[in-house]
């Protein structure tokens, strides 16, 4: 399903975080949000998966207006996200974190659950099944007992990613998802990525690595103080005399530069 | 079922929870079963060493401190959610009991009136109080229970005000009797109250391996993470509000049978930091915690008296102790030091 | 409470190791030495310890050694019981004093029944003796008696119409239900109804409106505490000119130093152990009033409550009933508890009877005015 | 009129000395990040205190300072030996933890003072003025006074002076605190101690009018603790308003609707207010960060 963003933007105390951005994210590509830091690319992320209330603009999936529906309704619309500064449950083991994702697609009531009945079992089980098949896809299959507490930092983002796709979403939002990773780790994200992709999932990614950007990106949109400054393919942003000045700077322009050799 | 294994302790006490059930799991017992069995058989052991009516009515205080305080743990522990104020729906099961009879209600019927008032009244202050986080849920909550007292300390006419009111009816030994068994009437109280003390932990455990219970204890780590799994985040802490009021409802039904005579103290602001302190003192996490930490601080007084006047001075260097010392309270602290161990 | 406390927990201790109890007479008690009523507690408490420890000094009751068993219940009823159980079932004692407040008292009493041991409360309430219950007693008037006496007086002095200003807690909030209960009986109508929580620190706003109420010519003050005193101060503060009334709830010297010169001029019913040396020579409680003043200030260096008057009397009664007796059986001192005759304490003359477990009349009460900081009776 | 003149005069007084209570609690929220259920304490040990020493003969202008002075002492050692250990406990815990020093404090108050219920003359005796129709005490304007004094000093330490703003900076966040060179462990020190004089301070001040003993300290966390959370936790101007409003809520309530129910109006308003403003009335919104 296609996510339109649609002049989307909210104010803190009358600082414009996010102002007037607008991109359309198609079903199979990976669309890339990149920008400096505090360029409102977190902020962006949270208007469109509902954890702040935009104050001006619209969110369409497939068409539909979604926009304001609360986080938990906009994840049963098929949405699902990882977080920046990670959010899992460190209380929880992997397998735990992971199932706990299942969550819309287990059929239980109260009743059961209660009473530790069939539907509560059962359901439990389908969960724990799908949930460690999740945890093999992103390589954490061995990690499955550990306490989340005690993963490392690339271990838990993966973990989120894990925990999202099991969720069933068909919209993949994807905050920074190889930060704290190793060369070798970074390249499984990236793979990873590119398999949720091709099954025809639309997925969102805000990166900083942008060798990994250009290359798994289909389409990337450029922010700088919160504006949409830039958007295309990645050799259009690669050449775009805007996004060097406004984005990458002085030192950026290396990095930029050394992505154009891979 | 195939080994709930990791969720039968939530949220961390330790990996030799996690192993535990694993076995069990093997041999096809259930965590609730377990739970039961392993609470049945604390309670019979209770029964075999106690050597007279005064155990036994310290140990039916025991169970029914550690039935309401089972809901605090799914309301703190899993969800983690402080509340100062559910002495409130402990004293509104209570004082059902007592003042239906009256009426011509028979005590059961009574007590369910109690439960389910609690649980409406939870279901309907829940939603607005529960938007609140941190101390402004705790005022909030605190403001609430206050609130019931003071209706059960004003109106004299229907609760007996301050000084409190008989509870005439039911009493345990009949049930016994009924069944051939002759008890004294501590005694019978005491296997009423372990026995609902263990269908709590039961029902207490099976919520924490279940979808529900999942989601539940997905708030209490990441609130933003548990949205965007769908979770509804409102509906779920509501729910947990709810249950936890159940809990102490039946408490509260329990001891007013018990005691044969109540006061509205038992719906007052030191009875609520009372239940949230045996279940931060034992682990807020999981049922054991419930057990221990009520045991601890009802038995705890009784061994105090030999301190005198000193008595609050210990009481409140014991819980300051305690929970500088294991912040996650007595459970998760000698689980942990038991994984250390063999590890 | 010390020593005594130390040695129940000691044999408490012992017991759950299994040695036998020892062979002397065991008295029980459960009182709110700390908590909200403590200031009841302390002084039975204190009252109690030194009595026992008198009579043990004079060889005991028929020559056994009394031993005093005392718990602090801080007045939750939920704590008295299991006190109450413990007293019985692992202290094996003989009779229980105590439950400073009604609503320990009350949960304590079915116990008693249970397990046939005499039980002679310190709390006022009517409850308690109304209906009679065959193993409790109790010794301080009822708050019921409290109001009669007030509004005899008020009738006395030509006037009808009285506002009520009651604490919230046990002891206003019943003795306010007696007063509301007894006052068209009484000659007396009630125009103004008006109550404070037992820690408020102005009252001025309830005064404002009971002396603004229309016809009004008197205000009682049912309630213990530290809220009298302040609605006293209140009262002078505001300059209402009308006759007051406080209860027996703060009989003592305590109030007048809280209150200061804001308590002359009102009246209250109490005992006369708050006027020792205007009881007449031939008064039959001057003696133990007297004795118990100069007792209780030797031992404790200050001077005895209206509330340790209630234990003090409970004590004799009980050692008066033991001795009677001839026994140490629960049973048989219940028996000869409730045959007491012209028991002379220092609340009031005893005499019980199957029907009346309280024991006492009106004439026990008198009413007192407080005149430059101390106490005069108002003839009647 | 004069009817309700003497209710505005009942609210504010009390309502004055709710607000010294949430100002104690303010200020050590400030710095911590913790509500101090233990502050009721320092309130009975500031009265006890100067009740004992003036009963022993002090003047009183020696034994208000030293009631401050013994109140500010406890609050350090009660920082140094339950709440530095558990400073990053989480909530619920340091909830327990203080309630378990209240009731610490409070048996060891019952040991050192006794359980019997003090007071001690006003500052300005005791004799009534008449303002418009309304009687009040001299001592009310003493407690009225004070506590905006509390509040103007408060005001002024957290915002205008280096220690004030280095606490300020400590409880938003420690680290970044000692790095640009403020001595937490002092700032923690300082807040306590001051806090702890706050109470003790009101403790002094009421006395006179609402009498102490050992055990009333819970109520007057509770007071303190609802006009703080009602204000919005963490501002000095929302303390003031909380206190003189729950005060004030409490009098009209007697006054005009009835003394039953006062207490709880008080509690309805919280909640009513708390739905329709989850921050309290002066509090800051906080905003979740992901």
């Amino acid at each position: 399903m296609s996510l339109e963003i649609d002049g989307i933007g909210i104010a803190f105390g009358g600082i414009k975080a996010v102002d007037d951005v607008s991109f359309t994210a198609r079903p199979g590509e990976v669309t890339s949000i990149i920008g400096p830091n505090g360029a409102g690319k977190t902020t962006l992320f949270n208007l469109v998966s509902g954890v702040y209330t935009a104050s001006s603009g619209r969110v369409r999936i497939d068409g539909q207006e979604v926009t304001g529906l609360p986080a938990h309704a906009l994840a049963r619309r098929g949405m699902a996200r990882t977080f920046q500064n990670l959010q899992v449950f460190p209380q929880m083991s992997a397998l735990d974190n992971v199932m706990t994702g299942c969550h819309m697609q287990e059929k239980s009531n109260l009743f059961a659950d209660l009473l530790g009945l069939g539907p509560a079992r059962r359901e439990t089980a389908k969960s724990r099944l799908s949930a460690m098949a999740a945890l093999a896809r992103a390589g954490l299959a061995e990690l499955a007992r550990r306490p989340a507490s005690e993963m490392s930092y690339g271990q838990l983002k993966r973990l989120e990613i894990a925990r999202a796709l099991v969720t069933g979403c068909t919209i993949l939002l994807l905050d920074e998802p190889a930060a704290g990773c190793n060369a070798v780790e970074t390249r499984e994200v990236d793979d990873l990525i590119h398999a949720i992709a091709a099954e025809g999932k639309t997925v969102v990614l805000i990166e900083h690595d942008m060798r990994m950007v250009m290359r798994i990106s289909a389409h990337i949109v450029v922010l700088d103080q919160g504006r949409k400054i830039a958007e295309g393919g990645p050799e259009e942003i690669r050449n775009n005399p805007h996004v060097i000045a406004a984005y990458l700077g002085a030192h950026g322009a290396a990095e930029a530069e050394a992505a154009a050799h891979v | 079922m195939a080994g709930q294994g990791t969720t039968t302790v939530p949220n961390g006490a330790g990996q030799t929870a996690a192993a535990k059930p694993r076995r069990a799991a093997r041999r096809g017992i259930g965590p609730g079963l377990r739970t039961f069995l392993i609470f049945a058989v604390l309670v019979g052991l209770g029964a075999l060493i106690f050597p007279s009516s005064y155990f036994y009515r310290v140990g039916t205080l025991v169970w029914i401190n550690t039935l309401a305080v089972t809901g605090i743990v799914v309301l703190l522990g899993y969800v983690g959610l402080v509340s100062l104020g559910h002495a409130g729906f402990f004293a509104i099961g209570a004082y059902a009991t007592a003042i239906l009879p009256n009426y011509g209600i028979p005590s059961p019927l009574a007590m369910l009136a109690g439960v389910a008032l609690a649980g409406g009244l939870a279901l309907v202050v829940g939603r607005p109080i529960l938007k609140l986080s941190g101390y402004y849920l705790a005022i909030a909550t605190l403001g609430l229970g206050m609130l019931i007292w003071m209706v059960l300390s004003k109106e004299a006419w229907l609760t007996g005000g301050p000084d409190g009111m008989v509870v005439s009816g039911m009493n345990a030994r009949n049930l016994f009797k009924l069944v051939g068994l002759k008890l004294k009437s501590a005694e019978a109280w005491y296997w009423v109250a372990g026995f609902a003390a263990a269908i709590g932990a039961a029902i207490a455990v099976n919520l924490a391996g279940s979808p529900t219970g999942r989601a539940l204890r997905a708030i209490h780590d990441s609130d933003v993470a548990a949205r965007s799994l769908g979770i509804d985040v409102a509906r779920a802490k509501s729910l947990a509000f709810v249950i936890s009021a159940l809990y102490a409802a039946v408490a509260g039904a329990l001891l007013a049978l018990a005691n044969g005579y109540i006061t509205p103290e038992t719906g007052g602001f030191m009875h609520s930091v009372e239940m949230v302190t045996m279940a931060v003192l034992g682990g807020a996490s999981s049922v054991f915690g419930a057990l221990v930490g009520a045991l601890i601080l009802t038995a705890l007084p009784q061994l105090l008296t030999v301190f005198a006047d000193y008595e609050h001075m210990v009481l409140g260097g014991i819980m300051v102790l305690t929970m500088t010392l294991m912040r996650r309270g007595l459970v998760p602290f000698i689980a942990d030091l038991w994984t250390r161990r063999k590890s | 409470m010390t020593r005594q406390a130390v040695a129940a927990g000691v044999s408490a201790l012992a017991l759950l190791a299994g040695t036998p109890a020892l062979a002397e007479i065991r008295i029980g008690a459960s009182l709110a030495i700390t908590g909200p009523a403590a200031f009841l507690g302390d002084p039975e408490a204190k009252t109690l310890e030194m009595l026992a420890e008198e009579l043990n000094a004079n060889g005991g009751i028929n020559g056994e050694e009394v031993e005093l068993i005392v718990y602090d219940d801080g007045a939750d009823p939920n704590k008295a019981r299991t006190f109450a159980t413990r007293l019985i079932e692992e202290d094996e004692v003989v009779a229980v004093i105590g439950g400073s407040s009604t609503g320990a008292t009350m949960a304590m009493a079915p116990l008693f029944a249970d397990y046939e041991i005499p039980f002679i409360s310190l709390a006022g309430a009517v409850v308690i003796i109304d209906p009679v219950q065959e193993f409790v007693f109790k010794t301080p008037h009822t708050d019921r008696m409290a109001c009669e006496k007030i509004f005899a007086d008020i009738t006395s002095r030509g006037m009808s119409k009285v506002g009520l200003i009651s604490g919230t807690g046990g002891f206003g909030a019943s003795m306010r239900e007696q007063c509301l209960d007894v006052a068209e009986a009484s000659g007396v109508e009630i125009v103004a109804d008006e109550s404070y929580g037992g820690s408020d620190s102005d009252m001025t706003p309830q005064l404002t409106n009971i002396a603004s109420t229309e016809g009004i010519e008197a205000i009682v003050n049912p309630g213990f505490g530290q809220g009298p005193a302040v609605v006293t101060r209140n009262y002078a503060q505001l300059g209402i000119e009308l006759p007051f009334y406080q209860s027996h709830g703060v009989a003592s010297d305590e109030f007048i130093k809280l209150a200061g010169d804001a308590a002359n001029g009102l009246r209250l019913p109490a005992t006369p152990l708050l006027i020792p040396d205007q009881l007449a020579e031939d008064d039959p409680q001057r003696q133990p009033v007297q004795d118990y003043i100069a007792a209780y200030e030797e031992a404790y260096g200050e001077k005895p409550s209206t509330f340790g008057g209630y234990a003090y009397d409970a004590f004799h009664l009980l050692v008066d009933a033991i001795e009677r007796a001839g026994s140490t059986d629960p049973v048989e001192i219940r028996d000869a508890l409730e045959a007491t005759e012209g028991l002379a304490g220092v609340t009031g003359v005893y005499s019980f009877s199957p029907e009346d477990h309280m024991g006492l009349d009106l004439s026990a009460f008198r009413i007192l005015e407080i005149e430059d900081g101390g106490w005069k009776p108002v003839e009647e | 009129m004069s009817e309700l003149s003497q209710f505005l005069v009942s609210g504010v007084t009390v309502g004055a000395i709710y607000a010294a209570i949430a100002l104690g609690f303010t200020l050590i929220y400030n710095a911590s990040g913790v509500v101090n259920f233990a502050q009721g304490e320092f309130v009975v040990i500031g009265g006890m205190t100067a009740a004992a020493l003036i009963g022993a003969g002090v003047p009183v202008w020696i034994a208000a300072p030293l009631a401050v002075f013994a109140g500010m002492l406890v609050g350090v050692v009660l920082y140094q030996l339950a709440i530095k250990p558990a400073r990053e406990a989480p909530l619920v815990s340091l909830i327990i933890i203080t309630i378990g020093a209240s009731i610490f404090l409070r048996g060891a108050m019952q040991a050192v003072f006794d359980k019997q219920i003090h007071r001690y003359d006003g500052f300005s005796g005791d004799a009534p003025l008449r303002v418009g129709g309304a009687t009040i005490l001299p001592q009310s304007l003493w407690i009225v006074g004070g506590s905006i004094a509390v509040f103007a000093f408060l005001a002024w330490f957290l915002n205008r002076t280096r220690a004030g703003r280095g606490i300020k900076a400590t409880a938003s966040n420690r680290m970044a605190a000692a790095l640009v060179g403020i001595n937490t462990g002092r700032a923690m020190n300082l807040s306590f101690a001051l806090s702890a004089a706050i109470g003790a301070l009101a403790g002094v001040l009421a006395t006179p009018v609402t009498f102490t003993s050992y055990d009333v300290g819970v109520l007057m966390a509770l007071k303190g603790f609802s006009a703080t959370m009602l204000g919005g936790v963490g501002s000095p101007l929302g303390a003031l308003a909380g206190g003189l409003l729950i005060g004030l809520i409490e009098a009209m309530t007697a006054g005009y609707i009835s003394s039953d129910y006062k207490d709880a109006s008080a509690f309805v308003v919280i909640l009513l207010v708390l739905f329709l403003r989850p921050q309290g009335l002066f509090g800051a919104r906080i905003t979740e960060r992901v």
